[in-house]
């Protein structure tokens, strides 16, 4: 049985991953770059240890590092958490041949599901629908022309071994084609090392729907049903919640089978996340599987009242579930929003820097998952994600007032959030519907826009509060000199209180 | 003794008229506040005005007079000028405006210059991409310029607030 | 319908409040006293209305003064919270005849179960059972001697008009009995202004069980399950969880629907709790009711997933309730802990202070209700809560680990507080079985003893550190004089390391 | 150079080796203690020694050598001695020690007093009883003691640390 957990990762999933080993009575090992020394998972661990300078490929990459790591503390077990190693079947593999438990699927899986056009081909086997298009990677641009004309615009073209939107070039015209390929390839070339591409059909008005699953190494798959997370910019999750609004107890029922049988084609343990391609018809096909957990996993526990990480942690430990389909339910509706230190207004700049200030929002049917504290400096070289917020309430439309409710208290100073954006995101009539696909931010643009929404007053009251900051400064720095032009009964009592006790 | 204060474009005349522990009152552009304020958190005032609730958080900006001041949903640009600053605000006036560097906001690497010394860009064209937190940034320019000076090269580290290019 | 709430209330109740207005579009309206100016009911509202000297009796209990404000600041809705004005009958009347609605009982139902004698007579009437004793407020020793030989011992003889354990005696033997009467009539005089008592068979090995109910004004009642608050210290709650570990299916069923029968028999409307008291073999006697919203309802809320405040609000809005009680069901268990400003380790001493620096615990299943922030004093006139702590999880045990794990990550600095206590709680054998009645304190003590916990290297890990601040400061004050003692390599890279960032 | 530091009743000598940024090498009682010190909050120390990881926190005492050191779960007085503490501590001892004072710890009212001065009280016997924060506490005498002087009387208000009765 794991006794000892190493943490491959850092920021609010490697502290939360750790709250889990806590609450299992399970020592965490953290690593950090030299960067992060001060960082939340390092102080939150029961042991850390240096691995390295601060670009994550000489550190959190490094996996000749980490089982260096592994093997001096004495831990049985790494937790890879999202993003680094976490799909990297190397590693996976590594870890086995080290006698080290990788808590995540096999390596076969994460190899046979990384790849976009085998994935593709295990799915069509499995019986699983997916999106037309080319089940083998295609290397030249005449035969994508081709393939393209066989299909019919719209198409999309993506990098065979690609992820996060790189490589990616949607193709409406015809003229489009040639430009689109090259483009493609060589992006996928230059981010990848490999410029195979694939095509697919481009469903206009697409949902983003993904289902999680758990699996143990018996055999034994479940779905913990949906999440939408038709919200993205640039490709990247903004916005996430479960249930779908647009989803019906059939279509579920019918996507969750087909992504319990999604993950048993590749014999799939751990937790995993079938991602669909829905239309407004609610027809849908199999996108991608991420064989890992995923940033948006809170709002999937919170419904369905199960603890992700503590899963992964037994059926790495070959316990079998715990439950069975038929034990798991859906209860109220729950939203996450992903807070990042960046400039809304000013075309989404990553704005790093020392938090100054935070007030973390609290009460009912609130979760806070972070990581940053007051002094902690947000370093430059990593994802610039501050925290997550996840409500949840017996309604969508409470969820909404109370995800409301906790960014109104949500305040950070030092740099520039996406609190303001998100704020916006909730108040667009087409998310109150519930009626949106991934073109949601492109069509709402203008709903988006910063607005300012205090005027006359707010604006004099902010003036007004800067000057008394200012007097009030410059009285301390001259406390003999008596200032005439402050006014009449200037008295020590009033002094002290308006002064913050410390 | 009214102070001139500048909040985002606005200026605005504000004046102390008197106080008594954390009662203030002032006048801006001769309406009067009679407000109670007090700093609550450090670099946060609790504001009661007309028995309104505010919470007003200020930044430090670039030096002691110049302030970030977040409201509740919005944020202003507010700077006290005092003498000394219409002074050196006169003096800047004359070795060019801010507008006419572009800066980097924040640390990071040059990654490429699209212009040399010279050259012409038209409104709306990248001057300058620098990556940072995992993601490029683009610098264009919003009206027709030219590049004057170019400060930096690609592949440089760039620290926040560093000048890169130079336009007029 | 109500636009506008007046919270009569300060610390986390007034903005537990606050929050639940926010989600429902409503104004809020702040009171406070002079000390609390800076309080964060005052912050968090949308207005603010000073009400008088700091001790409560000048400010919060002015009924006067918050009706004043209420009609300057056109509120239509007083929300009391609870303690302060919330069970006083007139003040609900007061409201009534001015017009503003109380988001409470009516003030029949809140006299009569005000008065424990009066509550007794129409529980018998009702047929919910009680615990055998007198049915008519005792005011002579001589009557109370003959009822306790009646009745026979062990009994307890409480204050008619009392509550929070004033004017209580138990008598055990014979010869206790005169002085316990004398000792409690006149206790109650002092506490109440009236000496009137009565006198109660004695459950000994009691349990203290809770159940919620909620009425609206069309004579709808459902209870939404119970709490289990027997760990008390003098009187005071101090953990409560739901479901009870002890209760079983029937029972629950059978109290629950009592304490509706309870509540109809006052034709009760607005959120209420009835108060049972129970043995080992789950004979249970109504004890009290509470006409207001507890400080544990929030454990219920996350259990049944009802937001009781709102409920309260839109049962004062005349609505009907939105369920019956086949809807209501309990989804997994949740505990919650009172965070107070007090040495545990010096006799439960309050400490009042400025709070120095706090870190608030997040996570999965975590919800945190409290009021104080960094800066803010905690004053000397009131309670002395910070905080409740609420966990949730699917089981009894990993809400546990899971408490566990939220006060190991909770840092309040400034002030004494009950967190180390309330981690030896969790601890106890008697605890983590379930096995625990009201004499839980009394009877662990030894296991409540502060126990040093670590030793050797974390006591000198402490010493160093103390000794780092204190070389590092002694430098800083120093800047000009090079110390030579101070070893090699001293170098402003890593001076700048060490200090702290702002 | 090295201090001698009293953690609750311990006496220990400590001694700084060497420092490199962050880096410490310190002797406590001759243990050598390698560790990476930071102060990453007000007041919040992050140590690692050993590949182990702290969160201390430290309090300001009494004076600038006082601390209150909070380790997970225990609580330490830690006090620097240097040459004018040890002054002190002398010099204290001659106008009698702390034990000899009931101390208030915090601010609050006087409700009884139940002695007078020249009273002899017994061990466990509560001497003063003081009201804050709606709980009323009783101080009481751990040995057989004789009143010495009162120097508050019932209703008056009282500030934290503030002397009450002397006993002898």
């Amino acid at each position: 049985m794991i006794k000892k957990v190493l943490v491959a990762n850092r920021g609010e999933i490697a502290v939360r991953v750790m709250r889990s080993c806590r609450e299992m009575g399970l020592t965490t090992v953290a690593v950090y770059s030299d960067v992060d020394r001060t960082a939340m998972h390092v102080r939150y661990a029961d042991e850390a240890f240096a691995i390295g300078p601060s670009p994550s490929a000489e550190s959190y990459l490094r996996m000749d590092k980490i089982i260096d790591v592994a093997k001096k503390s004495g831990a049985d077990a790494i937790h890879p958490g999202y993003g680094f190693l976490s799909e990297n079947a190397a590693f996976a593999e590594l870890c086995e041949q080290e006698g080290i438990a990788f808590i995540g699927p096999s390596p076969f899986a994460i190899k046979t599901m990384g790849d976009k056009i085998t994935a593709r081909k295990t799915m069509i086997k499995a019986g699983v629908p997916v999106v037309p298009g080319t089940t083998e990677p295609i290397k030249d641009t005449k035969t994508a022309i081709e393939v393209i004309n066989e299909i019919g615009l719209p198409v999309m073209i993506k990098a065979s071994a690609g992820g996060g939107g790189k490589g990616m070039r949607l193709v409406k015209t015809e003229k489009e084609i040639i430009n689109a390929i090259s483009a493609a390839r060589s992006e996928a070339k230059a981010a990848f090392g490999d410029d195979a591409v694939y095509i697919e059909k481009y469903i206009s008005s697409p949902h983003h729907i993904e289902f999680q699953v758990l699996g143990d190494k018996h055999g034994n798959v479940v779905h913990l049903f949906e999440r939408e997370c038709s919200i993205q910019r640039r490709h990247q999750k903004v916005v996430e919640e479960t249930p779908s609004p647009i989803l019906n107890h059939e279509v579920r029922m019918k996507m969750g089978a087909d992504a319990v049988a999604a993950a048993k084609a590749v014999n799939y343990y751990g937790a995993g996340t079938i991602e669909f391609i829905v239309d407004d018809d609610l027809n849908y096909y199999f996108l991608e599987m991420n064989t890992r957990l995923q940033v948006e996993h809170p709002i999937t526990e919170r419904v369905v009242g199960v603890d992700l990480v503590k899963q992964q942690i037994n059926i790495a430990n070959g316990m079998e579930l715990s439950f069975r389909q038929e034990d798991l339910k859906q209860h109220g509706h729950a939203i996450e929003v992903r807070i990042y230190a960046e400039d809304p207004d000013n075309n989404f700049m990553p704005s790093p820097g020392i938090i100054k200030h935070i007030s973390e929002p609290l009460g009912l049917g609130v979760r806070h998952d972070g990581y940053v504290y007051e002094g902690y400096e947000i370093p430059i070289y990593y994802d610039p994600m501050i925290s997550k917020l996840i409500v949840w309430s017996e309604s969508r439309d409470e969820a909404i007032a109370r995800l409301k409710r906790a960014l109104y208290a949500y305040k950070i100073t030092g740099v520039k959030t996406s609190i303001p954006y998100l704020h916006r995101i909730l108040e667009v009539p087409d998310f109150v519907k519930g009626r949106y696909n991934t073109h949601f931010i492109e069509e709402n643009k203008e709903y988006l826009q910063p607005k300012q929404n205090c005027v006359d007053q707010c604006m004099e009251v902010a003036a007004i509060t800067a000057f008394i900051d200012y007097i009030n400064k410059l009285e301390q720095l001259q406390p003999a000199r008596p200032d005439k032009h402050l006014g009449n009964n200037w008295k020590d009592l009033g002094r002290k209180r308006s002064v913050l006790r410390y | 003794m009214p102070y001139e204060i500048k909040i985002n474009e606005h200026l605005a005349t504000v004046d102390l008229l008197s106080r008594e522990g954390s009662s203030y009152l002032i006048a801006i552009n001769n309406k009067v506040y009679e407000l109670d304020a007090i700093e609550v958190e450090r670099g946060v005032y609790s504001i009661l005005s007309d028995n309104r609730s505010f919470n007003i958080e200020l930044v430090a900006g670039k030096d002691s007079k110049s302030y970030i001041v977040n409201t509740q949903y919005d944020s202003f640009n507010v700077k006290i000028i005092d003498a000394e600053t219409k002074y050196q605000m006169n003096r800047r006036k004359d070795i060019g405006e801010d507008d006419n560097m572009i800066v980097s906001p924040m640390p990071g690497k040059v990654v490429r210059i699209l212009f040399k010394e010279g050259d012409k860009v038209k409104a709306g064209e990248t001057v300058i991409i620098v990556s940072a937190m995992k993601m490029e940034s683009e610098y264009k320019v919003k009206q027709d310029r030219t590049i004057k000076r170019i400060l930096v090269k690609e592949g440089d580290s760039v620290n926040s607030d560093q000048p890169m290019v130079i336009i007029e």
